[in-house]
């Protein structure tokens, strides 16, 4: 059992389906409302016990959504349960805000009743939700009959898909999580993948995936190619269209794509990488008058390549004034609401190095609590360097095999993100 | 210009307001309307406010009214409103089971399904009766969505009318829906059968080997939700041996895969459970293998998951610390990681924390013992010191690191040091007390009962090493009755070793203190600590010696480990509530308190 | 004596706070946070007075807003209540047919009138014409002064009515 | 480009989430904090008017403290009504700038407009610290004697908040104010009366002396409004000025309050009030109750008193929530001068237990714990017992320690008070606090050996029945286990015909190691079980030996603990118990504890 019943509110009740009847669903949500009102938000946890009711949330934009249960549930599949509706809502009102719950209320009810039985999670693809839980009001003339889907073991396409053109984009997007001590040396790097792809594919596609993935080289025998330029992932997350059973037996990701956009798979690499950009910076802070910073940047990468909209973020008091900036390169914006500034280089490429200095007024009536966090907040850094992988990761086919026989073109493009990427300050 | 609501009558009302009047009446003309359009409004303004929680009971008989439609979104509208206010207006809601059994006879599926799902959430028992013919043949409805929708509704039944179910032979059904053709319908199955076996108490879902296979064949099949089902039911399954126990995780292990983080933590739950009956060396290598990098992954998550994740790790690297030895990095804080995250990561690295990595582990710990959440802080700064006391040969090392944090004479700091450093002398007895005159300079700042108990210990059990140890107990006498009790003990047990060692010049504190104890406390326990004292000083102060002075045992580094069989009961519950508590199920599911007088 | 005085709004919002009772910065957060959800946790029909601490919370709801004021234990709750009708009154007259909106964007207007009507937590007048009176006194010399433009803008009366 | 207030307040309420506020007043606050440093002076009423503004949402403002000075300082009424304003709501009394206005203030108090002065006292009223107060108490009594009554008023208010300040200026001032009484208006009459109850707080003796011989004007003042006709400015549905009668009532209430003469003076005049009062108004309402606490204060006659009294009874069962508040309210502060009256509504007011509205609970409960005395103390017990069960559990703590003191006062007998105790400690044990732990353990201690028996046997049942969360319950039952488990190894039939089997030793032993054995079990109750373990090898020792091997199997089983005490417990008892050891004698029973020292602590903690 995962939930008696489910809640969305911004503290008032703004639509909740109680789907069991075992719960007293206004005490559980004033309940809910108190903690939330009254436990510093420093102090909360995602999951609480009160008088016998177990409540699990997630927060988006002002929205809390929440599963109350009164047995020893499955939390881990309540919460997964719980972001996958918000997916679906977003995917169906755009913006999700109480507004939107609000004013959609009743095609809202319709989905908690189709996603959710007796607290069970049933169905949470929105491109099949669609077919038959329209917003259009005129659906009293063509009742729909249950998308063949939805208890198909593919349940994530329908039957009869046709596109004029048959394409398939992929993007090989890495993400470089990093953390930096203040002392400069690297406490932990790690690259975190994800193919992308956008399928516009007509009727029932088989796909096949080959990437330089050294597991597979070594499985079937291939160690010259193992040793060349493959790549050791450490751990893959496949969408549920791939079939497990077969990637576990001989590393073959075979798969009948979703149709429009989906992440095929993610994985994760763990290895010591140099920071691509490198910030250092020096603060002088004069009490109750003003504060100065110099920061010094440098790119570690391949001179012919280019690091685009590079975004390095420095933490600053919440009371400064008057900002002023010199810099070599770049422009440089004080953001108040970030407590930040953000020195914006559009194209960094490889192998530079870069000055800023940066200077501000600071209030003569104190206030301490401004202060303390700025010295904490390490500098955070934004970045996009297209046609690179940090991994090396390379996609060598794409097999697309359909039984009318259509021919279409894969696309394929890499780019490296920062993920986390943070330098603590000395 | 903004809503001004309705105020409480009175005359007052002619402030901040504007009046609006007979909202119910004009619904209820609305609800009676030939024309389609006016009527779906006017159902739709009753939900609407049954939504924001006012009582629309009252329009019950015309919103049944509305009940007979082909308009699928209205009969949805009016089921809805049946679920809600059924139970209280049991009567009337019969009226409305005429329309359900014909709506499960529907030639739509749609609306086969949709009945048979919103009678069994219609929880009165007048209507159960009604339920089962339709139901009954719901469970062999032609169409797999109508059967999935309708094993469920076995379990809403069960939850109403149990005796129903048995007698009319629904768990037969269900269980032959563990061999349907459609895997949804396979999944559901399994999952209102595992709802009435955990109610009842009763076996009902028996695993047989051909149910397995069963089970096995719909993990590759079905949703991601019914893969959890499945898991979930297979992880309260014994296998025969472990052969069986092998043969299962083999089909499991691909699970480990799938992008949906519940699904893996299931899988993770059988994997671990099945481990226990496998006995080769090498599947186990190769099991612990497979396991670190799905359970680090979940730490890239969203932070209720990673939340999940981590009290779940805590458990799992007690019972197999192999599986994340080489990962403490991955646990490492990040700055926006929430504090619950944050508390979380710092106990997984504490129980991962060995002499190859403690190094880095102190240089983090240091950096987050600096950071702005006191309470991180503090577990942080407490942190330091189970490094010391788990790890011999780095103790040393952490015993200058928390003189280091001493020095910010930050109040919880020197306080959660004083605590921990007494843990470290009791750990390695007569090897660090160099430090305590630093720890005597910081006397004033100690506040709170636990940070003062241990100083006084720290005092009593080195008393002889320093050398105005009776003027500080002295300071601390002073305010004897306004002390915790557990201050009161520790100054009593203090003060007794002091006068063991050296009787001349503490015959008159202790006296005061034993005095204080017995005759002017009312705490029985305190008195007879005191009385024990008193007696044995009196008697036989040999003996007092031998029992006040006598070695004590290294104290064991047994912070925060479970018992083994809890933990194994607990290894069995993951990713459930459960497994978050770290307490078995019984103690946090009990039924809900008395209402108070308030509600 | 009245320690503190708060407008609420049903939702939440803060719309006014008058502190006369000597409380730091952190005490009237913290304040303004406890009695808030007192006062909206309250069903209605409830009896006006909460004890909160050592004092005594008096509230009155008025449509969309709760007006909040905390006395000490010993005070008459009673006439308490009708200091607060007293202010809502004056609030009424001055700006005629008064609405939250009109609170929102005068807030200031609104200090003004109550450091008219009480000072230091005591009762100044018991004469709503004689707080209006100096109120639109001051107002027009605000209007004969050079226009500064801090929300001084518009007529002061109606300003925000539609 | 600076923007208007009420664009600012337009954008703010345009925003979805917390997160979009704070971004749009960061920003905001941004630009004002460098128009600031700029001093552009044209923007600083505006930007003030902002901070105000962001002030009122929670947000930093520290940093335009000082611009607040500087409007004062300026000529321009706007700008000083705004300076004002922002130095009333930004500034507390701790801020250090505040004391550089003190010469604005100075000034602005001898302004030719009395406007400008009137904000300067009423900046002085709401703000002034001690220094400021010292500084400005003769400009502000100048001002008392002002030729407008506008500035009186607001005078005398400031002197108020000065002499809180400094009370000992109240002998300076104190005759000045006497005059003000003479007033016609009513804005300086009810700040006047309002002045004087405020010296009367601060200095009593001085403010009673003062102004006692006022009464006679103040009963004439009373009278006065009371005969007066209709008057639209200070009507409030039908009754002249409520909140002068109120306020003179309660100058007259602390002066009247031990003083024979005046209370005499005021007799007919509260007389009057109490039987003309109109009461369907809530005005009405609020003088009818000033006036009854008036009476019952003051040295009133008997006649007027019964009349209050009464007059409170038809508020209990008035229907409106309010009114039956304050008259539990009250009905509590006068139910030591007059039990019996009050004890006539005692079903009334504990029926008020079961209100669903939390304040007239707590009202009804503090009432009923006056109301408690040795004829009532079974069946009102009975009722709080019950209350127990059913409150929030943030009062349950409160609720024991205050029936601990009804059981200190007012038990019939040795086994009610243990019977009363241990459910007390069943239904809250992990909610009440060491005194009522420790004062339970001492009354069983102290009772005859039939009650004690009774008791210990009885803990053993309540602690096998509790799902081990009752921490306190278990602190008191382990307590009296290890004190007299030797009375568990007999049957015990008390007189009112509850009996217990004898039990075995080692099941004794076995119930006591089930708790420590519960997920639920602190560390207090380890500590105490150990004592317990120790002193039952000394209440067992007759009976055979796998008994004490097994105790001392228990008590070693803590010897490495993490936890300080459970370790040093369990090691210096393993010596003790030690074969052939020497020191049993010391675990022998305990003394029982000198009734004078568990009185002189119980009556500590108990109202």
């Amino acid at each position: 059992m995962v939930a008696s019943a489910v809640f969305i509110t911004d503290l008032k009740v703004i639509i909740s389906r109680n789907y069991r009847g075992d719960i007293p669903p206004s005490t559980c949500c004033a309940a809910f409302s108190t903690y939330i009102s009254e436990t510093d938000e420093l102090d909360r946890v995602p999951i609480f016990t009160l008088d016998g009711y177990t409540y699990s949330y997630i927060k988006y934009n002002n929205l809390y959504f929440l599963g109350v249960t009164k047995r020893n549930s499955n939390v881990s599949l309540l919460i997964t349960f719980l972001y996958r509706l918000v997916n679906v809502f977003k995917d169906y009102f755009g913006e999700l805000e109480d507004e939107s719950i609000r004013d959609n209320f009743v095609i809202i009810y319709e989905l908690l009743d189709e996603t959710m039985d007796h607290g069970y999670p049933q169905a949470l693809d929105s491109k099949i939700l669609r077919e038959y839980i329209t917003q259009e009001g005129n659906r009293m003339e063509v009742v729909s009959k249950p998308p063949v889907a939805l208890t198909n073991a593919v349940s994530w396409r329908s039957e009869g898909i046709k596109h004029k053109k048959n394409e398939i984009f992929l993007d090989v997007v890495e993400k470089l999580n990093l953390l930096v001590g203040a002392n400069g040396t690297v406490l932990s790097s790690e690259i975190i993948g994800a193919v992308k792809m956008k399928s516009y594919l007509s009727g029932m596609p088989e796909l096949k995936l080959g990437l330089n993935d050294k597991i597979m080289f070594e499985a079937t025998g291939r160690q010259a190619q193992a040793k060349g330029k493959a790549v050791e992932l450490e751990d893959i997350k496949f969408h549920q269209c791939v079939r497990l059973a077969r990637f576990e037996n001989d590393r073959t990701i075979s798969f009948i794509p979703p149709d429009g956009e989906f992440d095929l798979m993610t994985y994760r690499l763990n290895t010591h990488v140099k920071p691509l950009i490198w910030v250092e910076a020096v603060v002088e802070p004069h009490a109750g008058s003003r504060i100065e910073y110099m920061i010094k940047t440098k790119s570690q990468f391949k001179s012919r390549s280019i690091a685009n909209n590079v975004e390095i973020i420095i933490p600053v008091p919440s009371d400064v004034d008057s900002p002023s900036f010199k810099s070599s390169v770049g422009t440089v914006t004080y953001l108040p609401d970030r407590d930040a500034i953000v020195w914006n280089i559009k194209q960094f490429h490889g192998s530079r190095e870069y000055l800023m200095r940066a200077h501000f007024g600071l209030p003569s009536i104190g206030a301490e609590s401004a202060r303390e966090n700025a010295w904490k907040t390490p500098i955070s850094v934004k970045f996009e360097i297209p046609y690179f992988t940090v991994s090396g990761i390379q996609v060598r086919y794409l097999k697309i095999i359909e039984k009318s026989g259509y021919q279409a073109l894969p696309w394929v493009r890499y780019i490296t993100q920062n993920g986390n990427y943070d330098l603590r300050m000395a | 210009m903004p809503s001004k609501p309705k105020t409480a009558g009175g005359s007052d009302s002619r402030f901040f307001t504007t009046q609006k009047k007979g909202e119910t009446h004009e619904l209820r003309t609305d609800l009676h309307s030939n024309d389609r359009s006016t009527k779906v409004d006017a159902v739709k303004k009753v939900i609407a406010s049954m939504t924001v929680g006012k009582d629309v009971s009252m329009l019950f008989t015309d919103v049944l009214n509305c009940i007979q439609t082909d308009n699928i979104e209205l009969k949805k509208l009016v089921y809805l409103y049946l679920i809600n206010y059924a139970k209280s207006q049991p009567e009337l809601t019969l009226l409305a089971v005429n329309t359900f059994v014909k709506d499960a006879n529907d030639p739509n599926p749609l609306i086969r399904a949709l009945a048979v799902r919103t009678m069994g959430c219609i929880r009165v028992e007048k209507i159960t009766e009604y339920l089962c013919e339709p139901l009954s043949r719901s469970l062999r409805d032609e169409d797999p969505y109508v059967r999935k929708t309708a094993a469920v509704c076995v379990a809403k039944l069960y939850d109403i009318a149990p005796d129903l179910v048995e007698d009319r032979g629904f768990l037969e059904i269900l269980h032959d829906l563990i061999s349907d053709a459609n895997p949804s319908v396979v999944a559901n199955g399994v999952a209102a059968l595992s709802e009435i076996a955990e109610t009842s108490g009763k076996d009902v879902m028996k695993i047989s080997t051909s149910v397995l296979q069963k089970l096995l064949a719909a993990l590759n099949e079905c949703t991601e939700w019914g893969q959890v089902f499945i898991l979930d039911s297979l992880s309260k399954y014994t296998p025969a041996d472990g052969r069986e126990a092998e043969g299962i995780i083999e089909r499991v292990t691909p699970r480990l895969q799938h992008a949906n983080s519940a699904v893996v933590m299931s899988a993770v739950k059988v994997i671990l459970n099945y481990m226990n009956m496998i006995t080769t060396e090498d599947t186990l290598r190769t099991l612990t293998r497979k396991l670190a990098p799905p359970l680090v992954t979940l730490l890239n998550s969203e932070p209720e998951t990673q939340y999940v994740a981590l009290r779940n790790i805590n458990l799992i690297v007690q019972k197999r610390p192999q599986i994340l030895e080489n990962a403490i990095h991955f646990f490492f804080c990040k700055y926006n990681d929430p504090i619950y995250v944050k508390m979380e990561k710092l106990e997984v690295i504490i129980k991962l924390v060995g002499e190859r990595n403690v190094e880095q582990v102190l240089l983090e710990l240091k950096e987050y013992a600096t950071e702005v959440d006191v309470d991180f802080v503090r577990k942080s700064v407490s942190s330091i010191g189970r490094c010391a006391i788990k790890l011999e040969k780095a103790a040393e090392r952490c015993i200058s690191v928390l003189l280091e944090l001493i020095q910010s004479k930050v109040n919880y700091v020197v306080q959660e040091a004083v605590v921990v450093i007494k843990d470290i002398f009791r750990r390695y007895p007569n090897k660090y007390e160099s430090v305590i005159a630093t720890l005597c300079e910081n006397l004033e700042t100690l506040d709170e009962p636990e940070a003062k108990a241990s100083m006084i210990w720290i005092i009593g059990e080195y008393a002889e090493r320093i050398d105005n140890a009776d003027e500080l107990l002295e300071t601390f006498l002073e305010t004897f009755e306004e002390e915790d009790p557990s201050v009161q003990l520790q100054l009593l047990t203090a003060t007794v070793k002091c006068f063991l060692k050296a009787p001349e010049e503490t015959q008159e504190m202790v006296q005061r203190v034993l005095d204080m104890a017995t005759e002017e406390s009312d705490n029985p326990d305190l008195r007879d600590r005191g009385f024990v004292y008193w007696r044995l000083l009196s008697t036989d102060p040999e003996a007092a010696k031998a029992v006040v002075l006598s070695e004590k045992p290294v104290i064991e580094d047994d912070t925060s480990k479970l018992e083994p069989e809890l933990l194994d009961t607990l290894i069995s519950q993951i990713a459930t509530l459960s497994s978050i508590y770290h307490k078995p199920p019984e103690v946090f599911v009990t039924r809900a308190n008395i209402r108070t007088v308030t509600e | 004596m009245i320690e503190f005085l708060f407008l609420i709004s049903r939702q939440g919002k803060t719309r006014l706070t008058k502190w006369y009772g000597n409380y730091t910065s952190k005490e009237r957060s913290r304040a303004v946070r406890d009695v808030t959800n007192l006062v909206l946790g309250r069903p209605p029909k409830m009896c006006a007075f909460i004890e909160w601490k050592d004092k005594k919370i008096v509230y009155k709801r008025y449509a969309s807003l709760f007006f909040v004021a905390c006395v000490n234990s010993d005070d008459n709750e009673l006439i308490t209540l009708e200091k607060i009708h007293l202010f809502v009154e004056i609030l009424d007259r001055y700006f005629g047919n008064v609405c939250e909106l009109d609170i929102i964007f005068n807030f200031h207007r609104a200090y003004h009138i109550l450091d008219e009507l009480m000072i230091g937590g005591y009762l100044q007048d018991t004469s709503k014409k004689e707080v209006l009176k100096s109120c639109s006194t001051m107002d027009d010399m605000m209007d004969d002064e050079k226009e500064i433009g801090a929300g001084g803008n518009g007529s002061r009366r109606n300003s925000s009515k539609k | 480009m600076s923007i208007k207030l009420r664009d600012l307040i337009r954008s703010v309420r345009s925003c979805k989430t917390a997160s979009e506020e704070r971004s749009v007043i960061s920003r905001e606050s941004a630009m004002i904090r460098t128009a600031i440093r700029e001093e552009q002076e044209q923007f600083r009423h505006r930007n003030v008017a902002k901070l105000l503004f962001m002030h009122m949402l929670g947000y930093a403002t520290h940093f335009g403290q000082l611009e607040c000075l500087k409007l004062i300082a300026s000529p321009h009424f706007p700008e000083k009504r705004i300076g004002y304003l922002g130095l009333m709501l930004l500034l507390s009394e701790e801020a250090d700038v505040l004391m550089l206005a003190t010469n604005s203030l100075k000034n602005d108090l001898n302004h030719s407009n009395q406007f400008i002065v009137g904000l300067a006292l009423c900046t002085i009223g709401n703000l002034a610290t001690p220094d400021m107060s010292r500084d400005l108490a003769t400009e502000v009594d100048k001002h008392l004697r002002s030729g407008s009554p506008y500035i009186r008023k607001k005078a005398a208010l400031a002197m108020a908040r000065c002499l809180t300040k400094c009370p000992d200026m109240v002998e300076d001032f104190v005759e000045r104010i006497v005059s003000l009484l003479k007033d016609r208006s009513h804005g300086v009459l009810i700040t006047a009366v309002q002045l004087m109850s405020c010296v009367c707080e601060i200095e009593p003796e001085v403010g009673k002396g003062s102004f006692v011989r006022l009464v006679p004007s103040l009963v004439r003042l009373l009278r006065n409004l009371l005969s007066m006709g209709y008057s639209p400015e200070h009507d409030v549905s039908g009754i002249s000025d409520p909140f002068l009668q109120v306020h003179l009532l309660r100058l007259m209430t602390v002066l009247g309050e031990g003083n024979e003469e005046a209370s005499e003076q005021m007799n007919d005049i509260l007389a009057q009030v109490a039987t003309n009062t109109e009461t369907a108004k809530n005005a009405g309402n609020a003088i009818l109750y000033e006036c009854v606490q008036c009476i019952m204060t003051v040295e009133s006659e008997e006649g007027l008193r019964v009349l209050a009294i009464n007059i409170l009874g038809r508020f209990l069962l008035n229907r409106d929530n309010n009114i039956r508040y304050v008259a539990l309210n009250t009905l509590g502060k006068v139910v030591l001068q007059d039990s019996a009256a009050v004890q006539r509504h005692r079903n009334t007011i504990v029926d008020c237990l079961k209100d669903p509205d939390v304040s007239i609970r707590t009202r009804a409960l503090d009432l009923i714990f006056k109301l408690v005395n040795l004829d009532n103390v079974e069946g009102l017990t009975a009722e709080l017992l019950n209350y127990l069960v059913v409150c929030q559990s943030e009062n349950k703590s409160d609720i024991c320690t205050r029936t601990l003191g009804v059981v200190d006062k007012f038990s019939p007998n040795e086994r009610w008070r243990v019977d009363t105790l241990i459910t007390l400690l069943t239904i809250a044990g992990k909610d009440c606090d060491d005194r009522v732990l420790s004062a339970s353990s001492t009354y069983i201690a102290s009772s005859k050996d039939g009650v004690k028996a009774y008791a210990v046997h009885k803990l053993v049942k309540a602690m096998r029945d509790d799902d081990g969360t009752q921490e306190g319950l278990l602190i008191v039952a382990i307590w009296c286990i290890g004190e007299f488990g030797d009375m568990l190894l007999n049957p015990h039939t008390s007189e009112n015909g509850v009996s217990y089997q004898a039990l075995e030793p080692l099941n004794v032993i076995s119930e006591v190691e089930g708790v420590t054995k519960q997920v639920t079990c602190t560390n207090a109750i380890r500590q105490r079980a150990l004592t317990c373990f120790a002193k039952l090898t000394v209440r067992f020792a007759h009976c055979d030996a796998g008994v004490v091997q097994k105790l001392r199997v228990l008590v070693n089983k803590f010897k490495a603990s993490i936890n300080l005490e459970l370790q040093i417990r369990a090691c210096e008892y393993s010596n003790l118990i030690v074969e052939g050891g020497s020191g049993k004698g010391s675990l022998a029973r305990m003394p029982v504890v000198d009734p004078k020292v568990a009185g002189k602590k119980s009556l500590r903690g108990s109202m």
